[in-house]
């Protein structure tokens, strides 16, 4: 513990809660989205990556400067951001990585909490072709912005989103451009 | 470019004096009134212009309108992007004739630092799609060359420089 | 064309402009298809009737005229015009039919009866100075002989404050904005 | 003709405030859409000065990105610098000697000052005041021909770099800051005086545009935004980084919510500011300002790193994905004002317009910094 | 030709030129004392200490292009800066500047110049609404509803001073104060609330001619230029013209009403330059507000008028009344 | 109703506060420091464009390693060698720089191991043209030398 000297009192409590999410990904024979979106063909390709990296890591503080990592699956993002939203936390952040090589895109939440030091990261991996993770903008509607500035920059499909036109870009922009094969 | 739209939409009188012409540039060089209109990072340099330390109105250009209407210089002072670059030129096409240009920093003239190869958000250049009358390089300018582009745009208008010309100091 | 610069001749020339103001307000007020501009208009019209009270020598009654009316009156039925404008276009048809045979009739009722008492009129020239300007004059004057028109001329005012109210208020009411400022 | 006000059926009319607009401070544009003067909805629009530099960070190496830093923030300039040689120099494992470190705090805090005063006058013409202004930025341009003697720039500075700075403090500046410090000392009063008591500001900015805790949290807004509505929340005491730990200061916190609160905490921190830059000068250590080995090329280890430091507009973010190569594989930039804005549309509903803009104002928006 | 005439057409053009000159160097001081309020030198290099800058932005202003954009009404686009500026030329024909110099002495001058001045706001409404600009209707709304709410107050002031003085009459009540200590603003015989009077005067003039902080026709930071938005070259011309005319009026106003006209404060050499030193410190003091204070919020401004400004001004005319009765 | 004189008297004082400290700002000495009559001496530090620093007999110090070429962010740099006989190393013969792409970051000074480049004092730069801040660095080194 080298990170949490004891003030946070719920960090186990709640690397547990966010743990018991991200595990359900990490087993490879659940199919974790497909109810809810028909189009959404990768659990058969998915299970290669999740052994590699533990699902709720603690990191390295100092080095990294975040405590918690989760990884979840794109359906469970809603209940996690429900999860850091009861224990206080909030949104700072939300962005995409595009790592084209695994042909994925990331998305990445970053959160904090105002009193004790305690960030955590709650990362998740889409289909680079049909890239879509629900909506946590109900949860903490300052998500609204930054998942509208993540669809501009990656064409990552909120679903749920009241309002994914362009934030940043031009109003009729149909580019992505920190998409790693964008060309001008 | 430029002197073509300086003509454009006011005719020339068709009997000339040339001591009234003469007074009205004078007229129209000392009163350059320029739009509160910012973009970046050098609309704080223009602010800077036209506080105490460097003082715009001594030359007659302080009064900053907000409306276009009343303007007669755009000091673009700020990257123009694809977004902002319509409304740039609304602007600029709601001043009335005469009015002039100042592209103030790098950004305005070229585009400056953020214009690379393969960049999708940036006009590179404020010439681009406005007839700029004064550049003023620089990232961003120091207040000194934004009045000296006030008086350069006075020099232009008037053919006459009334100001001494200040040398810079040779790093030698 | 001495005779103009004489100031005689050049208030007949005032005179002259005064009326044509009025006819030419009133004329704008009632064909004008823009409301704001028949408002303006009728400001035009009463600036005019203004002047023939300053030509009857009645220079308080005039500037009271420009005061009430064009200045509180004229400002407030253009200020709630502006408020609650009905479309230029949403001006009402010509009225036709039996409307416009009673119209008719009546505007040529009215015109033979103005011309008529104009005719029979007893014309005399108007008295030289009522008053002399002074306070304690007008207050009595006010108070006493022209108590009623002083009366009428509040409820003229309350009138102008309760119709632009009205349009005000119709203009509102329609629509769904409910907010608590 | 077809007239902006509305007509009788339809009650509402837009409002188009900006791109190009006095009170916006840029280019930022918000849609209103208004009662009369009421305002019903607000939509900020965004995006008129994007000038990639998050894509700028993926092509260019991790050294040439510094002077992007300088211009997504023209204001609080030194901040971002601050930020990103930290996030690199944390990525690399570099330790900065001390007194690189008191430079930089003593610099940072010098910006962080320049950057409340021309907020404060700022927001003091939005809402019609001039005069203020001007002091304001009389009293900045000192901050600015130290930081210029220093730095060499006057606004958008590139004086970080990895591993510590690019030159040292001339011999005039010590004395030059303490100077400073004592004229703004006497400068501030005068400032409360002038405007703080003012009844009409007063009547202004006093219970206009209360932001709740929880709209706070909901929206992620930080900085002297947060600390308005009693929240105490400040990077540099929460989060500790360089060597803020060593220094004595308060973190001013009203409770007032109101804009009035977050003015009172803006004026307040430019004397802790103060107070943290003289004991960084009484401190100021000898020795190199740069650390010993830094190589040349910079290829931080695969992985994410995030640094978070306290800008003058509150928690300022940069995130770091590298793949071990020279330039970063993504550069995310979570800037505080893009989360302080974003709470806008909620609390502007049912204003008028003027106060609208006092709220606007009182959130201290540096567009660049938004669009990035 | 009829002298009278020669006095008439004289006047009209000395009345003229001095409100169009008074405006461009109200302009110039305006400039200069912002400058120095805020320590710069203000225009300068355009003649001695900038005196030809008006000058030289009237040059220029003159021979702009004259942009009607689209969507205006033609008509009272045009109508309105010159309604701005002849109600306020007429006021001038009756303030007494001195004993002689004054283009008409009537017997109703004061209520002449409500008259007229009345018409002003008339031009603003117009002007905005013209301009078909959301931003020119709001600044229009907002000026009405501010003379109007503060035509009240001064309404009664002025009332209480008529009440005063018995006379409508500019000279009249010019004369009544020959010296110092018969001014009206220290008349305490007449009321002792005549200082304060004379403030709700002055803040009223100054809500009704939409000066700082009474500004919010014209709030930059709101309304971008208010309801000359659209306006460029002299069309905005003549509405500054017509604005600082006004607050020259308003300023005269005040002096002659509570600071003795031009009657010399010894009761010695009374004549045009009192009247002329009193004004400009009085429009000094104007512009100084002006570059002080920031703007008040609209229900700040109607709270000012109908709580503090009203109910002061009524119980003044109540005491007032009071006192003519038992003295 | 204390409450309401209260303020009415609070707030006319404050309001009369604030126009005695505007009036005495009014009677400070001025601070405007009048450019093209007088002008500020820059500090040593100051970045205008860079500039090649030359030697006593006027030549430049570069020898065309490129390094600031690639250091510069923006890419405003061009360097030109040749290879001459008798002479060591490279030399110098184009150096050009678009001084209307730079952003003053002094990547190029920092890298420049001979110490060739510098930033210049050239702080008031205003011109009709953009083509003259296309700098061609060399020509102007050789003109200050003559």
């Amino acid at each position: 513990m080298n990170m949490v000297n004891g003030i946070f009192m719920d960090f186990n409590k709640l690397k547990e809660r966010l743990t018991a999410l991200a595990l359900i990904e990490e087993v490879p024979a659940t199919p974790p989205a497909a109810p809810a979106k028909g189009e959404e063909e990768q659990p058969p390709a998915e299970p290669a990556a999740p052994v590699s990296r533990p699902a709720a890591s603690e990191t390295d503080y100092p080095v990294r400067g975040f405590h918690l990592d989760v990884k979840v699956a794109a359906d469970s993002v809603v209940a996690a951001a429900t999860i850091l939203d009861e224990e206080g936390f909030f949104l700072e952040a939300v962005t995409g990585v595009d790592w084209i090589k695994d042909k994925e895109l990331e998305v990445v939440y970053d959160y904090t909490i105002w009193q004790p030091t305690c960030r955590v990261v709650i990362r998740t991996r889409l289909n680079r072709e049909a890239p879509e993770v629900p909506t946590i903008s109900e949860v903490c509607p300052g998500a609204n912005w930054h998942e509208r500035e993540t669809h501009d920059f990656f064409g990552i499909k909120f679903s749920g989103h009241p309002d994914l036109t362009p934030l940043l870009l031009p109003e009729d922009a149909d580019f992505h451009p920190l998409l790693k094969d964008f060309q001008v | 470019m430029e002197s073509q739209s300086l003509q454009s939409a006011v005719d020339p009188a068709i009997v000339q004096f040339a001591p009234l012409d003469k007074l009205l540039a004078l007229g129209r060089a000392n009163s350059l009134w320029p739009m509160t209109f910012g973009l970046a990072c050098c609309a704080i340099e223009m602010m800077a212009t036209g506080a105490s330390r460097f003082d715009l109105s001594r030359f007659g250009a302080e009064v900053f309108r907000p409306s276009p209407r009343q303007c007669d210089v755009m000091i673009v002072a700020g990257t123009i992007n694809h977004k902002m670059a319509p409304a740039v030129k609304t602007l600029y096409d709601q001043m009335p004739e005469p009015k002039w240009v100042i592209a103030m920093g790098n950004c305005a003239i070229s585009g400056g630092p953020f214009a690379f190869k393969g960049q999708y958000a940036v006009v590179e250049g404020a010439d681009k799609f406005l007839p700029v009358d004064v550049y003023i390089p620089g990232c961003p300018p120091r207040p000194e060359a934004l009045i000296e582009g006030i008086l350069q745009l006075e020099e232009k208008l008037t053919g006459t420089r009334r100001w001494p010309r200040v040398k810079c100091e040779s790093i030698v | 064309m001495n005779q103009l610069l004489t100031a005689q001749g050049l208030g007949g020339v005032v005179f002259l402009a005064v009326s044509a103001a009025v006819v030419i307000g009133a004329l704008i007020a009632v064909n004008s298809k823009r409301l704001i501009r028949a408002v303006t208009g009728l400001c035009l019209c009463l600036i005019g009737v203004a002047g023939l009270y300053y030509f009857l020598n009645s220079p308080f009654l005039a500037l009271m005229e420009i005061l009430i009316y064009v200045g509180a009156v004229g400002v407030s039925i253009a200020f709630a015009v502006m408020l609650a404008e009905p479309r230029q276009e949403e001006k009402g048809t010509r009225a036709t039919g039996l409307g416009a045979l009673f119209g008719f009739i009546g505007g040529a009722l009215l015109t033979w009866g103005l011309i008529k008492a104009g005719l029979s009129t007893h014309w005399q020239r108007a008295a030289e100075k009522i008053n002399d300007g002074s306070m304690l004059q007008l207050g009595k004057s006010l108070l006493t002989t022209y108590g009623m028109v002083f009366e009428l001329i509040s409820l003229v005012l309350l009138i102008a404050i309760i119709g632009s109210l009205a349009l005000g208020k119709r203009g509102r009411s329609n629509g769904p904005g409910k907010i608590s400022g | 003709m077809s007239h902006p006000l509305p007509i009788n059926n339809q009650e509402s009319f837009v409002l188009n405030l900006g791109p190009q607009h006095p009170a916006t401070h840029g280019v930022l544009r918000v849609k209103l859409t208004m009662d009369g003067e009421y305002i019903m909805h607000a939509e900020p629009v965004l995006g008129y000065i994007h000038r990639m530099h998050e894509k700028m960070g993926e092509n260019r190496t991790w050294a040439q990105f510094m002077p992007n830093t300088g211009r997504m923030d023209y204001l609080s300039a030194l901040s971002f610098n601050h930020c990103y040689a930290a996030l690199v120099e944390k990525a690399m494992g570099i330790e900065v000697p001390e007194r690189a470190e008191y430079l930089r705090v003593i610099t940072v805090e010098l910006n962080r000052i320049s950057s409340h005063l021309v907020w404060f006058g700022a927001f003091i013409l939005d809402l019609g005041g001039f005069s203020p202004l001007l002091y304001a930025f009389d009293d900045r341009e000192h901050i600015l021909d130290l930081l210029e003697s220093v730095t060499g720039s006057r606004l958008t500075y590139c004086y970080f770099r990895f591993g510590g700075l690019y030159n040292d403090i001339d011999e005039n500046f010590v004395d030059g800051t303490r100077e400073f410090i004592k004229t703004m000392r006497e400068r501030l009063p005068m400032y409360h005086n002038l405007v703080t008591k003012n009844i009409i500001l007063i009547k202004r900015i006093k219970d206009i545009g209360p932001i709740s805790k929880e709209t706070i949290r909901k929206y992620g807004a930080t900085g002297p935004v947060a600390r308005g509505s009693g929240i105490d929340y400040d990077i540099r005491k929460n989060e500790p980084y360089s060597i803020y730990p060593e220094f004595d200061f308060d973190i001013p916190v009203y409770t007032e919510c109101d804009s009035m609160a977050r003015y009172m905490v803006r004026m307040d921190e430019i004397e802790q500011s103060m107070r943290i830059i003289e004991q960084a000068l009484d401190k100021l250590p000898e020795g190199p300002i740069m650390a010993p080995k830094v190589p040349k090329i910079l290829k931080p280890p695969k992985g994410d790193y995030y640094q978070a430091v306290e800008s003058a507009r509150g928690s300022l973010g940069m995130r770091a994905v590298s793949d071990g190569t020279n330039k970063a594989y993504r550069l995310k930039v979570r800037s505080p004002t893009f989360s302080n804005l974003s709470l806008f549309s909620e609390v502007s509903e049912g204003m008028l317009l003027p106060d609208a803009l006092a709220l606007m104002g009182s959130l201290d928006l540096v567009i660049p910094e938004i669009d990035r | 030709m009829d002298s009278e005439i020669i006095r008439v057409i004289a006047f009209l053009v000395g009345v003229i030129a001095f409100a169009a000159l008074n405006a461009a160097y109200l302009v110039w001081l305006e400039r200069k004392e912002a400058a120095h309020i805020q320590r710069r030198i203000g225009p300068k290099e355009v003649g001695p200490f900038g005196l030809l800058q008006p000058m030289v932005d009237g040059i220029k202003l003159m021979t702009k292009q004259i942009l009607i954009p689209d969507g205006v009404d033609p008509i009272l686009f045009r109508l309105a800066p010159i309604l701005a500026m002849i109600p306020a030329i007429m006021c001038f024909v009756t303030i007494p500047f001195s004993q002689e110099l004054v283009a008409r002495n009537i017997n109703l001058g004061l209520l002449m110049i409500f008259a007229f001045a009345s018409i002003n706001v008339l031009a603003l409404l117009l002007g905005g609404w013209a301009s078909a600009n959301k931003y020119a209707v709001i600044s229009a709304a907002r000026a009405v509803a501010q003379n109007v709410a503060y035509e009240i107050p001064m309404l009664i002031t002025v009332i209480t001073m008529v009440m005063i003085t018995g006379t409508l009459n500019l000279n009249d009540i010019v004369a009544q104060q020959p010296n110092i200590s018969q001014w009206y603003i220290f008349r305490f015989s007449a009321s002792p609330l005549m200082p304060v009077a004379f403030l709700i005067f002055f803040v009223c003039s100054l809500a009704e001619t939409n000066r700082a902080p009474f500004d919010l026709s014209e709030a930059e930071s709101e309304l971008v230029a208010g309801f000359h938005t659209e306006y460029s070259s002299m069309g905005f011309g003549l509405f500054f013209m017509g604005e600082y005319a006004n607050i020259v009026i308003g300023s005269s106003l005040a002096v002659i009403l509570f600071l003795g006209g031009w009657q010399d404060p010894f009761g010695l050499f009374p004549g045009v330059w009192w009247f002329l030193i009193k004004l400009y410190c009085l429009i000094f003091t104007v512009i100084w507000i002006r570059w002080t204070y920031p703007r008040t919020q609209f229900y700040g401004l109607l709270n000012l008028s109908w709580k503090i400004l009203i109910p002061i001004s009524l119980f003044n005319l109540l005491l007032t009344a009071g006192f003519l009765k038992v003295f | 109703m204390g409450a309401y004189f209260k303020e009415l008297f609070s707030g006319t004082k404050s309001l009369f506060v604030g126009l005695q400290i505007t009036f005495g700002q009014m009677l400070k000495p001025l601070v405007t420091q009048q450019y093209p009559h007088e002008i500020s001496t820059m500090t040593p530090r100051f970045r205008g464009h860079i500039e090649l620093i030359p030697k006593e007999d006027g030549t430049t110090k570069c020898i065309v390693c490129g390094m600031c070429q690639r250091s510069c962010p923006s890419g405003c740099i061009t360097v030109a060698g040749e290879k001459r006989e008798g002479v060591k190393g490279k030399v110098l013969t184009k150096y050009r720089l678009d001084f209307t792409k730079c952003s003053l970051c002094g990547m190029c000074v920092e890298s420049c191991r001979p110490g060739a480049i510098t930033f210049s004092k050239e702080y008031n730069l205003a011109s009709t043209r953009k083509e003259d801040y296309t700098f061609d660095l060399l020509k102007r080194l050789e003109e200050k030398a003559k």
